[in-house]
């Protein structure tokens, strides 16, 4: 069983690279980005139940790794590529550090915290100018206010992502009625964010041995069967 | 200024009430005699500043310097005759439409904090708190004053004009 | 303390938002300059006391002393506020020395997408809309409040711890 790491101890993909790369005093370069790259992908998975929207991020950085390491593979061309591209890594790495510290000294001045005077001194009522309003700018205020708010409404947005774990038991459960096609599975994918997700989990079901995937040529359907 | 003095001074400051004696010892953590010390420093090295510390009974509070009363006066009348701003107006516009409601309802209502707004008008006496919520903390209410429904005519709250679609939060 | 020290300190002390500098330069009577001038007084002498002057952009307010914090907190029998979780303090952090930025910028450093945090802090006041970008779409943008240096008892934001150098991991 996967051992399960809290997201909250990373403050996101960066922090979780960050912190590889200063633990193992490791930099980002040629040389490590094929251990960095194992690494940050050993433990996004570790990170175990996290929700689509997050796993995503993770994914996405890992992706960027696999593509840098990809690069050192192929012919000399893309030297320079590969050196821009960790150029560009490092600086936003080193970007991220300065505010993740800045950060951390803020959390220091959180018992610094003052106060503002409440409200007590007030004319009389005799003395208040009470202002110039067209009531029904007050009407138009606050319709305008409901309206501005609706966009935050979550009715759209608010679709409903399965975590890896859950798409992991659904393959299981489907499985178990016989072997099943790939391209019929990722169908039933809501959006591209399942479709990572599920791209995961089956990836999982592989390296655990649960699962066994064949093709019978280059362009025939990909099927997945439990193991015996 | 002492430590303790200084601690006064703050504590004074967001009161909003005057504070006895007994309860400034108790949360400063002083005895009576100590704390009475450092109010007489307080009183002293206020003297020729904007603010003076009073004492009624045994019950003390900071106040603005009585020579000062009249630009204070002219302030916060100025303030009062200027132009609401548009958060202002869309803050009372909710306390008028959705109160009494807590300061969190109408922020989440807002989706910014209304803290300032909020002060501006219960000091320019358009909203007026109104007894506290039933929830947990007894958080306190708000609702357009009685000078406000006054100002604009109104018998009570209900003769707002209406919306032009109903909608609800 | 001069005499435009003190009218400005209990001004200061009644108003219920922050007062800009033209806005006391009116009500005194006195240039721009004066006042300033006034009010650098008025925050040295206040720096030993349990007030502190705090300055946001143009606007000026009297707070307590960041000193006396958790007696106040005590006094006020103010539960201490849910503490802001590691992406928040982060985004905020970012908001505050990189800020005015648009919430694309934010996510882009952050490499997550921060709306889920950003509405927090827009609601917990720490951050406020500050008009919007001059690129295609005007999106808005964002900077720290005059909330957030009171939360962090900062007396301006030039009080910001510098941000680390380093240009290597």
């Amino acid at each position: 069983m996967a051992h399960t790491v809290a997201i909250n101890e990373f403050e996101g993909p960066f922090g979780l690279l960050l912190e590889l790369v200063e633990r193992g005093r490791l930099e980002v370069s040629a040389i490590s980005v094929a251990t960095i790259t194992s690494k940050y992908l050993e433990r996004t998975h570790e990170l175990g139940d996290l929700g689509a929207q997050e796993l995503g991020e993770f994914l996405e950085l890992g992706c960027r790794l696999l593509y840098i390491k990809s690069m050192a593979l192929l012919p000399r061309m893309n030297e320079i590529e590969q050196e821009d591209e960790l150029r560009q890594l490092n600086d936003e790495l080193i970007e991220y550090r300065r505010f993740q510290q800045a950060s951390r000294e803020l959390a220091r001045h959180s018992g610094r915290r003052t106060w503002q005077r409440p409200v007590t001194e007030k004319l009389e009522p005799s003395e208040l100018p009470m202002p110039q309003l067209d009531l029904s700018v007050l009407a138009t205020a606050f319709e305008l206010a409901l309206k501005r708010r609706e966009p935050a409404r979550p009715t759209a947005t608010l679709k409903r992502h399965l975590s890896q774990a859950q798409l992991e038991e659904r393959l299981r459960r489907r499985l178990r009625e016989g072997s099943i096609e790939l391209h019929l599975e990722l169908d039933r994918c809501q959006d591209r964010l399942e479709i990572i997700v599920l791209f995961t989990a089956l990836l999982e079901l592989i390296r655990t041995g649960e699962v066994h995937v064949s093709q019978a040529n280059q362009f025939a359907p990909i099927t997945i069967e439990l193991r015996k | 200024m002492s430590e303790l003095s200084a601690s006064i001074e703050a504590i004074l400051f967001v009161a909003s009430e005057p504070v006895t004696l007994g309860r400034l010892a108790k949360v400063t953590g002083h005895d009576e005699s100590a704390v009475t010390a450092a109010l007489h420093e307080l009183i002293q090295l206020l003297a020729d500043t904007g603010l003076r510390l009073t004492r009624h009974h045994d019950a003390y509070r900071l106040v603005t310097a009585p020579e000062a009363s009249e630009l204070v006066r002219d302030f916060l009348t100025e303030d009062a005759r200027t132009e609401l701003s548009k958060p202002a107006l869309e803050a009372l516009a909710i306390v008028a439409y959705r109160g009494p409601l807590t300061k969190s309802k109408l922020d989440e209502i807002r989706g910014v904090s209304s803290d300032a707004t909020l002060k501006n008008l219960l000091q320019r006496g358009l909203v007026a708190e109104h007894g506290t919520a039933p929830e947990t903390g007894h958080p306190t209410l708000y609702a357009v004053s009685q000078a406000f429904l006054q100002e604009f005519g109104f018998g009570s709250i209900d003769e707002l004009p209406p919306l032009q679609e109903t909608e609800v939060l």
